[in-house]
C-alpha cells in the first residue's frame, strides 16, 4: 500500500498534472512551492498577480530586486520572454478567464466547488483577502492544494462550507495528503489516494464520493 | 496554452460561417491585412465584424466586404472619402450597420476580455444611441449601461513579437490591437517581424502572449 | 468697425484661447487647422483619440508613415515626449476627464450647450460618430468651431437642436466668423464680434444673448 | 496642465485633512516612501488610505499609521507578517478598515480613471464581499455592482520620468501606480531620475504625462 504524500510530493504531483504551455498563477503559502518541480521545457508561464507574467525562482535576500517580488512579497526572478503590467491589467487577465489553472490554499472546500480560504470568520482575526476573490472568479480551473483534515482531525472537504467564502462552485480539483479529488457536475471523484482506502476515506469524510473505476 | 507560430491560411482555418470577427486598425494604420487575405481565400462568410472602419479603398476589410462575406458590420466610423465598397453594400440593403461610438467600441471589447459583466458609460447620454438602453443617475450624472463585445476571433497586426506571442506595437498602429487581443477566443497576430524570445525588453511588452493564440510573420 | 475673420484667423483665435500647457484634442476637419497656430513654446499638447499624446504637424504624402496618423486618418509627426497608447487607454483618458480642451465642429449647438455634429438625420445618409461623443462628455472643455450660419442662411446656434445630439449640455464656448459665445449656467454670452454688432446678431438669431460689459 | 517639478515637502503641500489618498506600491515594491515622509512632516490628518496593503515594517505608509495621520485604511490584504503598526492600532479600535478584494481595487480605481459610473463584477459573488450590495444576473452569470474609487491625492512611484511627466516604472514595482495615477485630483509621482524630454521612447510611456500633476526626484 502506498503511503501519503509528503509536501514535496504533493507539490511534484500538481507540477505534474499542469498541462504544457499553460498560463498559471500559483497562490501564495504552499502552492508557491509547485514552481519548483515545474519542468522548464513544459512551456507552462506563471503569472503573478502584482503584475507579471513570466516569473522565475524565488531567490535568497542577497540575490533580491526589490522591485520584483511574486504575491507573497519574495524576490523572484524573471524569465526569459517575461512581461510585466500594471494591477487593473493583472486582474483583467485573471477575472477575464485567460489563465489556464491557479492552485491556492483552503481552510475548507465544499462538495459543490465552494472555497474558503481567506477568512476563518473569528472575531479577533484581521481579515485579508488578495487576490484570492478574483482568481477564484476567474481561472478556467481552480485546484486547491491542502491538508485533507485540520490539525485537529477535522475534514476540510465539507459538505458546505462553515467558514465565510472566497468564492462559489469555482473548485474543480483538490489535491491532499491522502487523495485527489475532481469536483465535477457529477459530484466529487476521487481520483487517486496515497497511504488510505477509498473505504477508510468515505467514512471520514461527510461526502459522497465517487470511486474512480 | 501556448502561441503556435503559422502561415495566414491555416492560421484563419478555425473561423467558422457566422462568426464574430474582431479585425483591428483605425483605417489602414494596424490592419491586418495579409489575414484579411487569407480569410477571403479560406471562405467563411456570413460574418459579423468588429472594427472602427468600414473598410478603405479596396484592400484589406473592403475586400472582405467586397467578397459578399460580412453580414453585419459594427464599428464607429463606417463613412469615409474611400468607403465606397461598404458605401454600395449598405445603401443597396445588403449589409447590416451598428454604430457603436469609438470610446465604447473599445470599452466593451475591454469588458469582454477583463471579465466585466457591464458598465454604466456616460457617452451618448441624451443622443440616439442612448435610446432603448437603460440608463442611471450615479452621483448626479447620468450613465447607459453597456454591454461586452466579444469575438470569436481577433484578426489583429502588431509590430513584432517573440516567439511566445508577445507583441510590440508601432506608433498609433497599436490603436485596438492590445484591446481585441483580450477579448476574443482565438486571437492571430501578424506581425513584421518574429524574434528569439528574450528580445522584447518585458518592461515593453503592449500584449502579453497569454493574449496570442496564433501568430503569422507577414514582412513589410 | 472689424471684419468676419477668416478660417485661418479663426484658428488662429482659438489658439491663442487655448490656456498654455493645456492637452488639448482637435477634432477632425476646420479644427485641425488650429494646431498650426499654437506657440511651440505654449507647452500646449496635442492628444489623438487613435491613441497619441504629443502629436505633431501634418506632412505631405512623401513623408508619410502610414502607422503614424491623426484622427482624420492624416499623417501626421510625433514631437518629443510624445506617448503612445491603446484605444481603450486613449478613450479612458478622455472619458476620465484628463483632457483640458477639446475642440470640434457642428452642424448646430443648443442656447443650453447641447452638440449635434454627428448626424444630419437625414433618410440616405449613413450615420458616422467616431469619438464625437466620447469627446463630448469628457473633455474639460468642449468647444466648439463652426460658421455661425448655414449656406442657407439659417442659424446653427438655435433654442434646442434639431438634428439628433452627439452630447447633451456640454458645448462651453463656440468660435465662429462673426462672434465668439460663452455658454454659462447664467446663458449665452457674447464674448467678441467680428464685423457685426451686438443687435444684429440678436436679431439673426432665435436665443437670448448677453452682452459682455 | 504642465507638470510641475518640485521637492516632496512642496509637492504634498495641498493635501487636506480628510482627504483620500491613494498610495501606490505592493508591500514595497513601488512604495513612494520619500512622499510619505514628506506627508507625515506636512502634517494632514484624519486621511482615508487606499492602498494595496496597510503598512510594512515601520517605514513608509507604516510610518504615516503611526503617526496617528490616518482616519480609515482601504486596502485588500492589511494582515502580514510585518503589519504590526496597523495591526496595533486595528484591534485598538483606532483605525477603520474597508476590506476590498485587490482586483477591484485596482478596477474601481481605474473606473474613477476612466469615467465609468460603475461595473458589474464578478468577484466576490456569493461571499461577505457582496453581502447588502445590488447584484444581477448577466447571460447567466451573477455579478456585483461596484463603484468607482476616487482620490483627492495619488502618491505614487515610478522608475524615471521625462520633465514633462511622462512615467515608467521597474518591474513589479509598476503594480498600481498607472492605476493610482488615473485616479486622482492631483497626482505625485517620485521618481529615481528624470531626463530630458525625448530620452523615453514614446513606445514605452506607461504612464503619460496628463496624469501626472508633480513630480519629485528622490535618487535611490
Amino acid at each position: 500500500m502506498n503511503q501519503p504524500l509528503g509536501k514535496d510530493d504533493l507539490a511534484r504531483l500538481i507540477a505534474a498534472d499542469i498541462p504544457d504551455g499553460a498560463y498559471v498563477n500559483l497562490g501564495i503559502g504552499q502552492p508557491t512551492s509547485i514552481a519548483h518541480y515545474l519542468n522548464p521545457d513544459s512551456g507552462v508561464i506563471l503569472h503573478t498577480e502584482n503584475g507579471m507574467l513570466g516569473m522565475g525562482e524565488i531567490v535568497a535576500a542577497d540575490q533580491a530586486d526589490g522591485d520584483l517580488t511574486n504575491a507573497g512579497k519574495q524576490p523572484v526572478t524573471e524569465l526569459p520572454g517575461a512581461a510585466y503590467f500594471h494591477h487593473a491589467d493583472s486582474f483583467a487577465m485573471m477575472r477575464g478567464g485567460h489563465l489556464d489553472v491557479c492552485v491556492m490554499g483552503a481552510f475548507q472546500v465544499s462538495a459543490d466547488g465552494d472555497l474558503a480560504n481567506w477568512h476563518t470568520g473569528a472575531a479577533d482575526a484581521i481579515p485579508a483577502v488578495g487576490g484570492a476573490m478574483d482568481l477564484a472568479v476567474g481561472a478556467k480551473q481552480v485546484w486547491v492544494m491542502m491538508t485533507l483534515f485540520t490539525k485537529g482531525g477535522e475534514p476540510k472537504l465539507v459538505p458546505s462550507c462553515s467558514y465565510p467564502l472566497t468564492g462559489k462552485a469555482c473548485v474543480t480539483r483538490v489535491y491532499t495528503e491522502v487523495a485527489t479529488f475532481h469536483i465535477t457536475p457529477g459530484g466529487v471523484r476521487v481520483a487517486d489516494t496515497y497511504g488510505i482506502t477509498f473505504e477508510e476515506l468515505a467514512e471520514r469524510l461527510d461526502v459522497s464520493l465517487i470511486r474512480t473505476q | 496554452m501556448r502561441t503556435r507560430v503559422t502561415d495566414a491560411l491555416t492560421a484563419v482555418t478555425e473561423v467558422r460561417d457566422g462568426d464574430t470577427v474582431l479585425v483591428g486598425g483605425f483605417g489602414m494604420a494596424g490592419m491586418p491585412v495579409e489575414l484579411i487575405d487569407a480569410l477571403i481565400e479560406h471562405g467563411a462568410g456570413d460574418l459579423t465584424i468588429v472594427s472602427n472602419n468600414a473598410g478603405n479603398g479596396d484592400t484589406g476589410l473592403a475586400a472582405l466586404l467586397a467578397a459578399g462575406r460580412v453580414r453585419k458590420m459594427v464599428c464607429s466610423f463606417p463613412r469615409q472619402a474611400d468607403s465606397w465598397v461598404f458605401d454600395g453594400l449598405y445603401r443597396a440593403g445588403k449589409i447590416e450597420l451598428e454604430l457603436v461610438p469609438q470610446g465604447d467600441l473599445a470599452e466593451r471589447m475591454r469588458a469582454a476580455g477583463a471579465g466585466i459583466g457591464a458598465f454604466y458609460c456616460p457617452t451618448g447620454v441624451g443622443t440616439p444611441i442612448a435610446e432603448g438602453r437603460e440608463t442611471r443617475v450615479i452621483d448626479g450624472r447620468e450613465y447607459v449601461l453597456a454591454y461586452p463585445i466579444r469575438g470569436d476571433v481577433a484578426l489583429i497586426r502588431a509590430h513584432r513579437a517573440d516567439r511566445l506571442g508577445n507583441l510590440v506595437y508601432r506608433k498609433t498602429a497599436r490603436n485596438f490591437g492590445p484591446v481585441m487581443a483580450t477579448a476574443a477566443t482565438l486571437t492571430i497576430a501578424q506581425v513584421s517581424e518574429i524574434v528569439e524570445i528574450g528580445e522584447l525588453d518585458p518592461e515593453n511588452i503592449v500584449t502579453p502572449s497569454i493574449y496570442v493564440d496564433r501568430l503569422v510573420e507577414a514582412p513589410r
